[in-house]
């Protein structure tokens, strides 16, 4: 593979509601044992591209700690890495803190790079795409921009929101908002390959079209001028772009035949260690289709639910359809059904939660 | 800068009443509690006690034990000023190619390391033993004393004592006397082969040690008893809690089983600040399938449960398949269980698949070992 | 997954030809080029052609490599799925305590470790030479040739062919003899002990060379004339550039001394993306005195320059005190020069200590180690 | 030692001119080899306080890069470790940008510590600080809060503007701002030793107080009304806290007599590594009275300087009293005296630049 950069860019609309008050989208806890981030570091790494740096757009805190020195990601720390990239500047001013500005501000990054070619991938769309053969295909079309998308029959549900791209057989003529009115359409996965030299050219010329330009905003300006060929990713892909997906396709996971498309031996999902011990059964453990994560201790009944590291379900608690991040604790003979808990928080003794239509959501540290 | 103590993990050895288990590796790299190796125990306490030198002394089956301890980066001693730096036997300038003759003799062949160290103090352990302790109480019991060597004792049942190396102590703590597995004990201080020499008195046995032809070169047959011999100051240091010599098939089964029932030791950290720190696999999530069922049980990332499931604990990437159930068995890494499968009562070792006719041990008396390297 | 290749580097060799540089370390973790160990070129050389299992086989000394090397980490080789290895000779299960005899034996012993990478290719390195090269282009040469083993070779010349295992080559590149030392040599490729196997080949002829009592167990002397008598693909690989086996004590100044004169051999990265690294040290800035006078010479932090110093390399940490005078000499690590010493044509071991009134080699016809290890 | 928890405080108004403009002064480069940081992170280090957390005050880029993760400076990467503390909230508000807001903003961090005590220290007044030392006597003393002092002699040269300590015995009495006008003053070296839970109630104490109010406004409003002690701290101490004083430190180094107070064997300077190579001297290199980092290269004459890693010295070249940062290049004849160049830059050929008084800036990048 020819010599690659990546980004991963923050700079979304996105957000899940109260999981994402404190803390970017990007490292939300996800299937019990993971960051948001984590399927996007690992397809960069798993696609040999060691060095990559994070466009972030706020709340960089939780980030830090948990990218760490990006060795679980299996980055060469000395010849690649993980690279923070933080606009301060524009931090606060939302017109501005979009991803061109936080690119342009931290140019050295791209400018000390001997890539040929960049990567641009988001973080809250989950896939498994191997950016080599993104990469490849772009070479030998001779193309400066290429756009990845994916065919989908089901536009009017999912990705609403998210742009499609007019085709006219592999180039794109248009990038457009799908609003959620037909079925088919061709998605853009927000995923790009643009030459290194390309790119620094459209960021200076975007910014002369106007300081709010984003790079979306930008390929879709120029996409009549200019050829940008598209690329059809037909592998697994979910949008994560609400709080209700999140939780739709956090459950969606449960089915196996969705789960192993991405856990997969060869395609491994990086993340950090956290030194928790194995999950304790207790003898009134009744568990059924479920994620469990490492140093949880479980004496109730759970079923369909996803449990994140060192959670407790007390003695004949119940509880059903329920995503529970880390540490917290629902105690004994409590009844929870449709609910989403946060960090650190705590349900009290028999307590019922019953999430009606959209999952209840309890915040982090709450005791309910 | 001289270190105030660096610690020496013995883990030569290969534990041949382990069994197949370690016909591939050294004992103190075999899984432990659904996640660990031996090794983690001595290394974490070491790392938690605020011991950043640790040296790891290794012969038999190295590289996995020693690609394992790497750096000591799962322990946190990666620092500019901490080190897990593994031992081998090896060739020497001046001596040549020898290979480690007895604990003492290994330490022995290791001076030039402690001396580049200079410690004050150098606390021997054993790389396969399961227990969690505070070595820098014990570190301080040895200051207090002004003993040039504190051997950490438990207190087992009279019964047991015959099995142990006894040390007989006055009141204030002093050992008058050390006895190899008497017949009849007199007294019920068990020695845990965990030691805090004073460099300077140990590296002076050592050598006087070596010359001796004679010798075992072993701490308990030879070294204590010359100390003794010349009136050293030599104390017991009574530990109490949970500690295991996991030896024999029987032992780590147990040990295993002792984690389900809440016995000392806690490896939920209830008392915090005392982590198990081992290394991080790369694994999918727990999956639990919808016919499962489990209970009594610990089970770790990767595994994916789709049977019954009681009494047991299983390693990463267990697979158990649908009406397959495992009753009061360990299960080591990547173990599959195929579809109706039943086994109770086994350690059940690394890869092993086990045939959806299998039935594994159903008398249930003796525990079973079950590997492809029997 | 198995892994595409895998480096083996034979660092196991005491290289007693380096004299009391080596009677307590090991030729490869020599110190070279005023800040490195000999093993930082293979080592960074494997790291920046994108290699990310490293096999480090060592016998002599091997603690202070061991530790060095660690997990990897100087070199970068310490992501989830990246891993420098020490291999030592080592008690293995079903066969007991061996050392390694030769260097195909070496690998031999770690025919478990490979296998546990599934490789296609195995590089073999030595672990005392000093250059850079992109084994990757190698790779390319070994994969395109269709080859079942390549030989990195340099054209040397004529005169000096005699002294290495010359590679007699088609005009396709493909080896039709091997010479060991020839009188008179019908080639100039020189072997450079670098080879790539398809790891199928090579597992099968170590495992027939094993089984024969009377080998040497050597790839030059051994697994090379076999493969060419059963006709297999060997491919020589042209090496253009700098590369020095450090054998002699002579060679070993004369690699230093290469280094001011802008040889081949760019430490300054001029072309870039060839870092060669190495262990960080812990030292203050290079301080250079008033009446200091340097000139034609590499010196490194945590240098005290107050002297002469023309010609020379200075490690980490040498002190040199006022109106002494080194000239075409190597300061290793810690060498203290008092004032007024003279210094002339030497190599300096670790930590000595020039005496005021010293005047070393004035003569300056062959090179002279000081040491205290003589 | 008891448990202990460190803070370095980076809240200040300190500013160093240009050397600043795109970095806090917590990365600026120092003696050729160090960040300012560097110092106070190892006095952390050697004084086995293994938790820190940074107080980011802004710029926080550099020293994401500068600290990666923390092995440098020796933290048992499990049991200890460095936090980045960033107040995002405040970082562009600069009255409530103070320490004890970002405390505040990121209060997880002390609260999860099992320490009993605190230090704060800064980081651009440069020492040697055993903080054990300091602790044990905060200890004995039974004060709840601790303040570290010096007594100097030249009060109206140097520490201008940093506060100073009326005392009655060892108790402080009136905390007042240094304006000069005496030479006998005992300085505070803003480093506290405070008993974690008096430090929770100061903080809340101070935000009803005023939400502008700092730690150092809130000690010196509550020093009559609770007992501060003083510690006597004897050993080396210089204020960087401004470009001139950042020259004059720098060049008081060169004196032996200076910089060996500082490099001790048995307290080491911890920082990351580069990976350069020694530095190379050429033929006509004439080299006095100077520090020079690793990757250097001179063949031109060089007195009384501080050469940072990989700045080239070209033939001829003369370059006096100058500090010169990471990868600069003086061409060939040319000549500098009393100039700092910041990094990359290029003096070309036969340049005569000649700082009178103040000593000339050259920017970053710059050619000249």
């Amino acid at each position: 593979m020819a010599k690659v950069v990546g980004y991963i860019n923050l700079h979304s609309d996105v957000s899940y509601k109260g999981l994402t008050e404190k803390r970017p989208v990007a490292s939300v806890s996800f299937l019990g044992r993971y960051g948001i981030i984590d399927f996007v570091l690992s397809n960069m790494s798993n696609s040999n591209v060691d060095t990559v740096g994070i466009l972030i757009k706020e709340k960089p805190r939780s980030l830090f700690k948990h990218l760490g020195n990006g060795n679980s990601w299996n980055f060469n720390s000395k010849s690649g890495g993980v690279s923070l990239l933080y606009n301060e500047k524009y931090a606060n001013s939302s017109m501005y803190n979009h991803d061109i500005n936080n690119i342009v501000e931290n140019i050295a990054f791209l400018e000390k790079s001997k890539a040929d070619y960049v990567v641009i991938a988001p973080a809250h769309i989950i896939t498994t795409m191997n950016y080599a053969d993104v990469v490849d295909a772009h070479a030998k079309s001779g193309a400066e921009i290429t756009m990845v998308y994916q065919k989908i029959d089901n536009a009017d549900e999912t990705f609403v929101g998210s742009d499609f791209l007019r085709l006219k057989g592999k180039q794109v003529m248009e990038i457009k908002n799908n609003k959620g009115n037909r079925k088919e359409r061709n998605i853009s996965l927000e995923t790009y390959v643009i030459n290194k030299k390309t790119l620094l050219k459209l960021i200076s010329y975007a910014q002369k079209i106007s300081s709010f330009f984003n790079l979306r905003d930008t390929l879709a300006y120029l996409c009549d001028e200019r050829k940008i060929m598209a690329y059809e990713y037909k592998g697994f892909a979910r949008c994560i772009d609400s709080y209700e997906a999140y939780y739709k396709v956090s459950m969606e996971f449960l089915d196996m035949d969705v789960s192993t498309q991405v856990f997969k031996s060869t395609w491994p999902i990086f993340t950090n260690t956290n030194d928790t011990p194995p999950t304790k059964y207790l003898k009134n453990a009744i568990v059924k289709k479920s994620f469990v994560a490492n140093g949880a201790i479980i004496d109730g009944e759970v079923d369909g639910c996803i449990l994140s590291r060192n959670v407790t379900i007390g003695k004949n608690a119940v509880v059903k359809n329920c995503i529970i991040l880390n540490g917290s604790k629902v105690c004994a003979g409590a009844h929870l059904e449709n609910v989403v808990i946060d960090k650190d928080a705590r349900v009290e003794k028999k307590t019922e939660l019953i999430g009606e239509g959209e999952p209840l959501y309890v915040k982090e540290g709450d005791v309910v | 800068m001289g270190k105030e103590i660096v610690a020496m993990i013995l883990a030569g050895g290969r534990g041949t009443r382990l069994e197949a288990l370690t016909a591939k590796v050294a004992k103190p790299a075999v899984h432990f509690g659904g996640k660990y190796r031996i090794i983690d125990f001595p290394l974490s306490n070491c790392a938690n006690s605020g011991i950043d030198v640790v040296g790891v002394l290794t012969q038999y089956e190295s590289v996995l034990l020693g690609t394992y301890v790497g750096a000591g980066t799962k322990w946190g001693l990666d620092g500019n000023n901490s080190l897990a730096a593994i031992l081998p036997a090896r060739e020497r300038g001046g001596v040549g190619a020898t290979w480690y003759a007895g604990t003492a003799d290994a330490i022995y062949q290791n001076i030039s390391f402690l001396d580049q160290y200079d410690p004050e103090y150098v606390l021997i352990l054993s790389g396969d033993h399961i227990y969690k302790m505070d070595y820098a109480e014990m570190l301080a019991a040895h200051k207090e004393k002004g003993a040039d060597l504190t051997v950490a004792v438990l207190n087992v049942s009279l019964k047991e004592a015959s099995r142990f190396g006894i040390m007989n102590t006055n009141k204030d703590g002093s050992i008058y006397e050390f006895e190899e597995k008497p017949e009849k004990p007199k007294s019920t201080l068990a020695s845990m082969g965990i030691y805090i020499f004073t460099y300077k008195e140990l590296r002076k046995y050592l050598i006087e040690d070596a010359k001796d032809d004679n010798s075992k070169h072993d701490f308990g047959m030879n070294i204590i008893p010359m100390m003794l011999e010349d009136k050293k100051k030599l104390y017991a240091y009574e530990f109490s809690g949970y500690w295991k010599d996991v030896g024999t098939v029987e032992s780590l089964w147990q040990a295993n089983m002792d984690l389900l029932d809440d016995k000392e030791l806690d490896l939920y950290n209830v008392k915090k600040d005392w982590k198990i720190y081992t290394e991080d696999t790369l694994s999918k999530p727990q999956i639990i399938g919808e016919e499962a069922s489990i209970k009594h049980s610990l089970v770790t990332q990767g595994c994916i449960v789709n049977g019954d499931v009681e009494g047991s604990v299983l390693f990463n990437n267990v697979y158990i398949g649908e009406g397959a159930k495992v009753v009061d068995s360990v299960l080591m890494p990547g173990v599959l269980v195929e579809e109706g499968a039943e086994i109770y009562k086994a350690i059940v070792d690394e890869g092993v698949v086990i045939k959806s006719t299998d039935v594994i041990n159903k008398e249930a008396k003796e525990v079973e070992l079950v590997s492809d390297n029997a």
